[in-house]
C-alpha cells in the first residue's frame, strides 16, 4: 500500500445576490414605547443567522445595542415583500434594506431628541449604549428610552422607517450577452492538502487552508461558522456527493443518509479560516455575500491535490474511489 | 386496516402470531418499524418477543451462546466475547447499536449485515425452530417457514488473536459497507496456517464465505507470499453488489486490497 | 479564524459599535433547548395527511386513472388529481416573466420522471393515506426516455417536454445564452498552446436536516393559514395564487425558521397541492416529505457538462477561451434555465481574458428536475475552471498560483460581459494563502494589488 | 381501533397517553405530549434528530414503539434545562456556536449526553464516535466535537 499526498490550490469569485439582479427586499422598522426597536420582514433564516445580522445591521445603523432590536420574521401577513433568501442574497440586499429602513427611524428619534434637548438634530449623536447627547457635550444627553417615551405620548410621533432595494434587472444582449449580473463579487483561494490511497483510490483531505474575502465580516463569529460548514460541504462535494452514483443511469439513487454519502465527524480536515474585507460600495457596511462561495474553492482544489499526489485527472465530480483507481489503473496499462 | 403490535411471552406464542398475514417480526425495530414509517402497508402486526431468554449472553466450555435480542451494544461491552467487539460496533451508530439485535442482522440485505459477517467467519449455529449453521441459514433466509423465529446463535470462541474483522466504508467513523471481512484463522505454533474460515460482506446479497481463499491458506503463512494464492482467489464465487456506496466492479477490486490488509496487519 | 485585517485596511471604517462584533446569536437559546418553532412543530387537531402516488415510470403517457378503490377506503377524505387543480401547468419563474409554463401540478397526460406527482391522497392519517394510495390504479403507456443530455440533443430523440417542443430552453438569444467578446479564434492563433478539456458532475442533493414540509391551516374566513419551510415566502404565495387562482389575500404564509435549504426549498412544490386540499376539505392538512422524496423527488443540483477549450501562451497569458456549457435540467424548467445563463457571465473566471466565446445550454432529459441549490451555475462551473487553470499551468511548466497570479482580474479591467471589474481582491486571496499554505510565489505576485498597483 | 394505554417518565414527569398501536415514541411526544425537542428528520433512523435517552441508553424515537415505554425513563433535551438554567452541554454549544440551523442540535446534545453520562473524560475520538449516527449539514461538525469536548471539560468557554 502507498499513501500517496498531494497539493492543490484554486482561486474563485463569486457573484452577490439573484443574477442579472431584479429581486426587491423591503424592510419595515419602528420604535416600542420604551425605545425598542421591531423590524418587520417577510425574509428566511436557513440557520445562516439571517435574524442575528439583521438585529445587528439595524442596531448599528439607529444606534442601538442590538439586544434592543427584535427581528419579526416571516409572516406575509406583516412582513414586506422579500424576494427570498438564495443566490447569497440575504445579507446584502436585505440589510441594504433595514439600513434605509433605521436611518428613516433614525431621522425621527433624533428629531424627537432634539425637540426634548432644545437644540438641532444636526448635533445630536448616539452613543451606541442607548444615549443620544448634543456633539461634543456628552453631558446634554437623553436616553432613547426617554425619547420614544416622548415621541409616543407627547408628540404623538411614529419613529418609524420604511426600507427598500433594489438592484434593477439587467436584460443579457441577445448577441454580445453584454449584461450586469451582480455589483460586487466575493474572493476565494483554498489550498488543499489530500492523502491518496493507490490501491483503494480512497482520499483523504487532510487539510485545507481558505482564504475568503465577503467585503465586510459583520459577525465573525457567524461568517466563520458559515465558512467553515461551507468548507465542509465543499469537500464533500468534491468526494462524495450525488443522487445519481451512475448519472446518466436513473439507478441506484440514495434514499437516505446511509446511501446519500457526506463526510462524517470522522473524515474532518483541518480547517484554517482566513478573511479579507474589501467593502462593496453598495453593501451593507460593506457587507458582500459568501454563503455560496463559501463551498466551491475546495472543490478544485481537492482535486488538483489528487492529481498532485497520484498523477491522475478526475474530471467528473464526485471524485468517487472508482473513479480514481479506474485512472489508476488506465495510468498503470499506459506505462 | 392500520397496524398493530402483539407482545408476546414466549416463541411459542410468537410463532402462531406470526404466521399470520401481513405479521412481522419485531426485533430492535431498525429494520421493522423503518418500513412501517416509510410506508410498507403490507405489514398489519408486529410480533415481539418480551422472554427475556432471548436477550441474554451465556459463556460455557468455549462456546459463546448470544440470544437474538441482544444488541449492538451489549455484544460490544461484554468482556467474555470483546473479539466481537470491532465487529458490532460496525453497526450503525451509538443509537442504531443500542436498538439493533443480533438476530436482525442476520436477516439485514446488503449493505447492511456486517455483524452477520463475522458469525458467518466464526461458523455460527442458528438457532430457529431447528439449528441451522450460519452458511446454510444464510442461504436460505428468504424463505424459512412462516412464524420461524430465530432465537439465539452460538459458536465456539476463537483462540487468542483468531479473528479478524475489517470494515471499508466511505464515511468515518459510521458508515454503510463498501464491503466487510471476517476471518478465524487458527495457526500452528510455527505460523503454519491450520485452519481458515473467512466471510465477506457486501460481496453477495447475503454474507458468503471466501471457500477458495480460505483453501488457499491452509498450511501458507501470513505473509506477503504466504497469502498470495488466496488473494488470488479471493473473488471466487463473489456476485458483489453494485448500489450508491459503490459498484460491483469496486468492490471486486479492492477486496483482494483489504483482505491483504487483514490477514498481515 | 483569522481576520486579516491589514488587506484594504484604508477603505473600511472599522471600530462600529455593533458591525464587526462576534455577537451571540439570539436564536441559539432556542435551537439548543430544543424551543425553536419549525413548521411542525404545532399539534394542530384534526389535521389531515398528504401522501403524493408518483409514477413509477421515467416516461409514459396517462391512459386513465382510477381512483374508486382508493376512494372507498377508510380514513380517505379526499383524493385529488389533475382535475381539481385551477391552473394545473406552471412555472414557478413566470413571476419574472421566464416562462414557457412548462410543468403539470399533477401529471394530467403524461408522465415525464421516475417520481412525478399524479394523485394526491388526503387521510386522517398517515397509513390511510399510504394504504389508498397503494389502491390508486394508473394505466400508463411506456415511452422512450432519454437521461444522457448528448442523447437528447440530437436529432430524433424523444422530446421530453412538449411545452418547449425541443429538449433544450429556448432563450431570446436562441438555443443558448451566448457571450461573445473580443475575437476567440485569433486568440487561439495567437496562443502557444490550446488545450480542451470536458468535466461533468452528476446531481447533488441539499439534504438538509429538515425535509421540505407545509401544514395547512383554514381560518374559517375564506383565507389559508400556510406554515412552511420555504425559502421565498411572497415567491410561494404568488405562484400558489396563480395555481389555485385564488386572490393573494386569501393566502397568509407563516415561516422564516427553516431547518437548512441550501437552494432546496425555493421551488414551490408542497404547498399550493396543500392549501388545495385544505380548500376542498376544510380540514388542517400536512404534507411533509419523506427522506425518500427528499433525496428523490425533490430537485437537485443539476448534473453539468462543461467543454472547455483555452488558448495560452509561454509566458503564461490566457489568451482565449471558449467555453459550452450543459445544465441537466432534468423534465421541468423550474429554476434551470435561470442557473444555466448565470454560468455564461462567470465562465472567465475571476480572470481577465481578452477573446471569450461562451454558449450555455439547458437541456431537457427524463429525470427528476433540477433547481436552485448552493451555487447553481457557478459551483460546477468553478469546478472545471480551476482544475482547468492547474492543468493550462502544469502545460506550460509554471506554477499554479503563479498563473493565476498572472492572470487574475484588477480594478478596471473589462470583462467578457462587458462590466468594468471593481472591488477585486482575488490577488490579495492568493497572496494570504500563499502565506498561509507556504507556497511561495515570486516576489512580484507579493507586490501585485487588485487596485492595479504593482 | 382500541388505544392502548402507555405509562413513563418524561425528563422525570410521570406521563400516562393513550396512543394507537403502533404509534412511535417521536410521535408520541411530538403530537400527543408536546415536547417537539425531538425532531423527525428521516423517520429511518439513519440522520438521529430524533434522539431521546430511554432508561440511560440514546436510542432513535422514530423506530421506537411508543406502548414498549411502559415504566421508561426518557429524557430529551427539551428538559434538559433544569429550573431554566442551561445545561453544560447546552451552554457549550451556544458559546461554540456549534448550531446554525438547530435542526439537529436536540438530537446531537442527546447523543452528546448519552456519552458524557457514562465517560465524563472522553477524548477526541470518543465524542467523533459519540455523534456519529447524527447528521448535521450545516456546522461541518468541528464546532460540535468543540462544544461537547469543551462541555466535558467542564469549560465551556471559547478555546483560544
Amino acid at each position: 500500500m502507498a499513501i500517496r499526498r498531494g497539493r492543490g490550490v484554486a482561486a474563485v469569485n463569486y457573484p452577490t445576490g439573484m443574477n442579472l439582479g431584479g429581486d426587491p427586499s423591503q424592510a419595515l422598522v419602528h420604535s416600542t414605547p420604551t425605545g425598542n426597536f421591531m423590524v418587520t420582514l417577510s425574509s428566511v433564516d436557513l440557520g445562516q443567522g439571517l435574524k442575528q445580522v439583521m438585529a445587528q445591521i439595524c442596531a448599528e445603523t439607529i444606534g442601538v445595542p442590538t439586544e434592543r432590536v427584535i427581528i419579526d420574521t416571516a409572516d406575509t401577513d406583516t412582513g414586506p415583500h422579500c424576494m427570498g433568501t438564495f443566490a447569497s442574497r440575504g445579507t446584502h440586499r436585505i440589510g441594504n434594506a433595514i439600513i434605509q429602513a433605521a436611518r428613516e427611524a433614525r431621522h425621527v428619534m433624533l428629531e424627537v431628541a432634539a425637540e426634548a434637548l432644545e437644540v438641532n438634530a444636526t448635533d445630536l449623536d448616539t452613543d451606541g449604549e442607548g444615549n443620544i447627547h448634543v456633539k461634543g457635550a456628552p453631558q446634554r444627553s437623553i436616553s432613547i428610552f426617554d425619547t420614544a417615551l416622548t415621541a409616543h405620548f407627547k408628540l404623538g410621533l411614529s419613529i418609524s422607517g420604511r426600507g427598500m432595494f433594489l438592484v434593477p434587472r439587467s436584460y443579457p444582449e441577445t448577441e454580445t450577452g453584454a449584461m450586469k449580473p451582480s455589483t460586487c463579487y466575493a474572493h476565494a483561494c483554498t489550498v488543499a492538502d489530500v492523502e491518496v490511497d493507490d490501491e483503494t483510490g480512497e482520499v483523504t483531505v487532510t487539510s485545507v487552508k481558505n482564504v475568503f474575502e465577503i467585503g465586510r465580516a459583520l459577525n465573525p463569529r457567524m461568517v466563520e461558522q458559515q465558512l467553515v460548514g461551507g468548507s465542509w460541504m465543499g469537500i464533500s462535494h468534491a468526494l462524495y456527493e450525488t443522487t445519481e452514483p451512475y448519472y446518466p443511469s436513473r439507478e441506484h439513487g440514495g434514499t437516505d443518509f446511509n446511501e446519500y454519502l457526506t463526510p462524517g465527524p470522522g473524515d474532518l480536515a483541518e480547517t484554517e479560516t482566513i478573511v479579507l474585507e474589501r467593502p462593496a460600495t453598495d453593501g451593507p457596511y460593506g457587507a458582500k455575500g459568501p454563503g455560496e462561495m463559501a463551498a466551491n474553492p475546495q472543490i478544485p482544489a481537492i482535486a488538483n491535490a489528487i492529481f498532485d499526489a497520484v498523477g491522475v485527472r478526475v474530471d467528473t465530480l464526485p471524485i468517487t474511489p472508482e473513479r480514481i483507481l479506474r485512472a489508476l489503473k488506465q495510468q498503470r496499462a499506459a506505462h | 386496516m392500520g397496524l398493530v403490535l402483539r407482545s408476546f411471552a414466549t416463541v411459542n406464542e410468537a410463532g402462531a402470531a406470526l404466521s399470520e398475514p401481513g405479521a412481522r417480526y419485531l426485533g430492535g425495530g431498525t429494520l421493522a418499524v423503518r418500513a412501517v414509517n416509510e410506508g410498507d402497508v403490507s405489514v398489519h402486526s408486529l410480533v415481539r418477543i418480551t422472554d427475556p431468554q432471548l436477550s441474554r449472553i451465556e459463556l460455557s466450555e468455549g462456546r459463546a451462546r448470544i440470544g437474538a435480542s441482544v444488541t449492538m451494544a451489549r455484544v460490544a461491552a461484554n468482556p467474555g466475547i470483546a473479539f466481537l467487539a470491532p465487529a458490532a460496533m460496525a453497526v450503525g451508530g451509538p443509537a442504531v447499536r443500542n436498538m439493533a439485535t443480533v438476530g436482525g442482522n442476520l436477516f439485514a440485505p446488503a449493505p447492511y449485515g456486517d455483524f452477520a459477517v463475522a458469525l458467518l467467519a466464526l461458523d455460527a449455529k442458528v438457532d430457529a425452530r431447528k439449528d441451522m449453521p450460519m452458511e446454510r441459514f444464510l442461504e436460505t433466509r428468504g424463505a424459512l417457514a412462516k412464524g420461524s423465529i430465530v432465537t439465539a446463535v452460538s459458536f465456539a470462541l476463537p483462540s487468542e488473536g483468531g479473528f479478524r474483522f475489517r470494515k471499508v466504508s466511505r464515511v468515518k467513523p459510521k458508515g454503510t459497507s463498501v464491503l466487510s471481512i471476517a476471518a478465524v484463522i487458527e495457526e500452528d505454533p510455527d505460523g503454519t496456517i491450520r485452519s481458515a474460515r473467512i466471510a465477506l460482506g457486501c460481496m453477495a446479497d447475503r454474507p458468503i464465505r471466501a471457500h477458495a481463499a480460505e483453501r488457499a491458506l491452509v498450511g501458507s503463512r501470513r505473509t506477503e507470499q504466504g497469502i498470495a494464492a488466496a488473494l488470488a482467489v479471493a473473488g471466487e464465487g463473489t456476485h458483489p453488489v453494485t448500489d450508491p456506496v459503490a459498484s460491483a466492479w469496486y468492490r471486486a477490486e479492492v477486496l483482494p486490497v483489504h483482505l491483504r490488509r487483514l490477514l498481515l496487519y | 479564524m483569522k481576520l486579516a485585517k491589514d488587506y484594504f485596511a484604508d477603505e473600511r471604517a472599522d471600530g462600529l459599535h455593533e458591525i464587526g462584533r462576534g455577537l451571540p446569536r439570539a436564536d441559539l437559546p432556542g435551537h439548543v433547548t430544543g424551543k425553536t418553532k419549525y413548521f411542525a412543530d404545532r399539534s394542530i387537531p384534526g389535521m389531515l395527511h398528504l401522501k403524493m402516488v408518483r409514477s413509477p415510470h421515467h416516461h409514459a403517457r396517462i391512459r386513465g386513472i382510477d381512483t374508486s378503490e382508493a376512494e372507498k377506503h377508510p380514513g380517505v377524505v379526499k383524493i385529488l388529481t389533475a382535475r381539481d387543480v385551477p391552473h394545473n401547468v406552471y412555472t414557478i419563474l413566470i413571476l419574472i416573466q421566464i416562462g414557457p409554463e412548462d410543468e403539470q401540478v399533477l401529471a394530467e397526460d403524461k408522465v415525464r420522471w421516475k417520481g412525478e406527482a399524479v394523485v394526491a391522497v388526503v387521510a386522517d392519517s398517515e397509513r390511510a393515506a399510504n394504504e389508498a394510495a397503494a389502491k390508486v390504479k394508473v394505466d400508463y403507456e411506456v415511452l422512450p426516455a432519454v437521461f444522457d443530455m448528448d442523447e437528447a440533443l440530437k436529432p430524433g430523440a424523444p422530446v421530453v417536454n412538449e411545452y418547449h417542443g425541443q429538449n433544450y430552453y429556448l432563450y431570446d438569444s436562441g438555443e443558448c445564452r451566448k457571450v461573445r467578446f473580443g475575437d476567440v479564434e485569433a486568440g487561439f492563433a495567437e496562443a502557444d498552446f490550446i488545450l480542451e478539456e470536458t468535466y461533468r458532475s452528476s446531481p447533488i442533493e441539499h439534504a438538509p436536516a429538515e425535509t421540505t414540509g407545509c401544514v395547512v391551516v383554514p381560518e374559517g374566513n375564506d383565507r389559508f393559514t400556510c406554515y412552511t419551510n420555504t425559502q421565498a415566502m411572497f415567491f410561494t404565495l404568488d405562484n400558489t395564487s396563480i395555481i389555485l387562482q385564488m386572490p393573494g389575500h386569501q393566502l397568509h404564509l407563516v415561516g422564516g425558521t427553516v431547518g437548512g435549504g441550501f437552494g432546496g426549498k425555493v421551488d414551490v412544490i408542497v404547498e399550493p397541492i396543500a392549501i388545495l386540499a385544505a380548500k376542498l376539505t376544510g380540514r388542517p392538512v400536512s404534507f411533509v416529505y419523506s427522506r425518500y422524496e427528499e433525496m428523490q423527488i425533490s430537485s437537485p443540483r443539476a448534473a453539468e457538462k462543461i467543454v472547455i477549450k483555452d488558448g495560452v501562451t509561454k509566458d503564461g497569458r490566457l489568451v482565449a477561451r471558449k467555453v459550452t456549457g450543459y445544465t441537466d435540467a432534468g423534465a421541468y424548467s423550474r429554476h434551470s434555465p435561470y442557473g444555466a445563463q448565470k454560468g455564461a457571465a462567470h465562465y472567465p473566471g475571476p480572470y481577465t481574458v481578452p477573446n471569450v466565446w461562451i454558449d450555455t445550454y439547458c437541456v431537457y432529459t427524463n429525470r427528476t428536475p433540477s433547481s436552485a441549490m448552493r451555487g447553481f451555475g457557478v459551483t460546477i462551473a468553478d469546478f472545471a475552471l480551476e482544475v482547468q487553470m492547474d492543468k493550462l499551468a502544469r502545460l506550460i511548466a509554471m506554477d499554479p498560483l503563479e498563473f493565476r497570479f498572472i492572470n487574475a482580474y484588477r480594478d478596471g479591467d473589462m470583462k467578457a460581459h462587458r462590466q468594468v471589474t471593481e472591488g477585486a481582491a482575488l490577488i490579495e486571496c492568493m497572496q494570504e494563502a500563499s502565506r498561509a499554505a507556504s507556497w511561495p510565489v515570486a516576489k512580484r505576485f507579493y507586490d501585485m494589488s487588485s487596485r492595479g498597483e504593482g | 381501533m382500541p388505544k392502548v394505554p402507555v405509562q413513563f417518565a418524561l425528563n422525570g414527569e410521570e406521563k400516562a397517553e393513550f396512543v394507537e398501536s403502533g404509534t412511535s415514541l417521536l410521535t408520541l411526544l411530538r403530537d400527543k405530549i408536546g415536547d417537539t425537542s425531538p425532531k423527525g428528520g428521516c423517520h429511518q433512523g439513519t440522520c438521529g434528530a430524533c434522539s431521546v435517552i430511554i432508561d440511560g441508553e440514546l436510542k432513535l424515537s422514530c423506530l421506537v414503539l411508543a406502548e414498549t415505554c411502559g415504566n421508561a425513563s426518557v429524557q430529551t433535551t427539551g428538559g434538559l434545562a433544569a429550573d431554566g438554567v442551561l445545561h453544560p452541554l447546552q451552554r457549550a454549544f451556544l458559546d461554540h456556536f456549534a448550531a446554525q440551523c438547530g435542526f439537529c442540535t436536540p438530537g446531537m446534545i442527546m447523543a452528546a449526553k448519552a456519552l458524557l453520562d457514562r465517560n465524563p473524560d472522553p477524548t477526541r475520538e470518543d465524542v467523533v464516535e459519540a455523534i456519529s449516527g447524527n447528521i448535521c449539514r450545516c456546522t461541518g461538525y468541528e464546532p460540535i466535537i468543540q462544544a461537547v469536548m469543551a462541555a466535558a471539560q467542564g469549560n465551556s468557554q471559547r478555546v483560544a
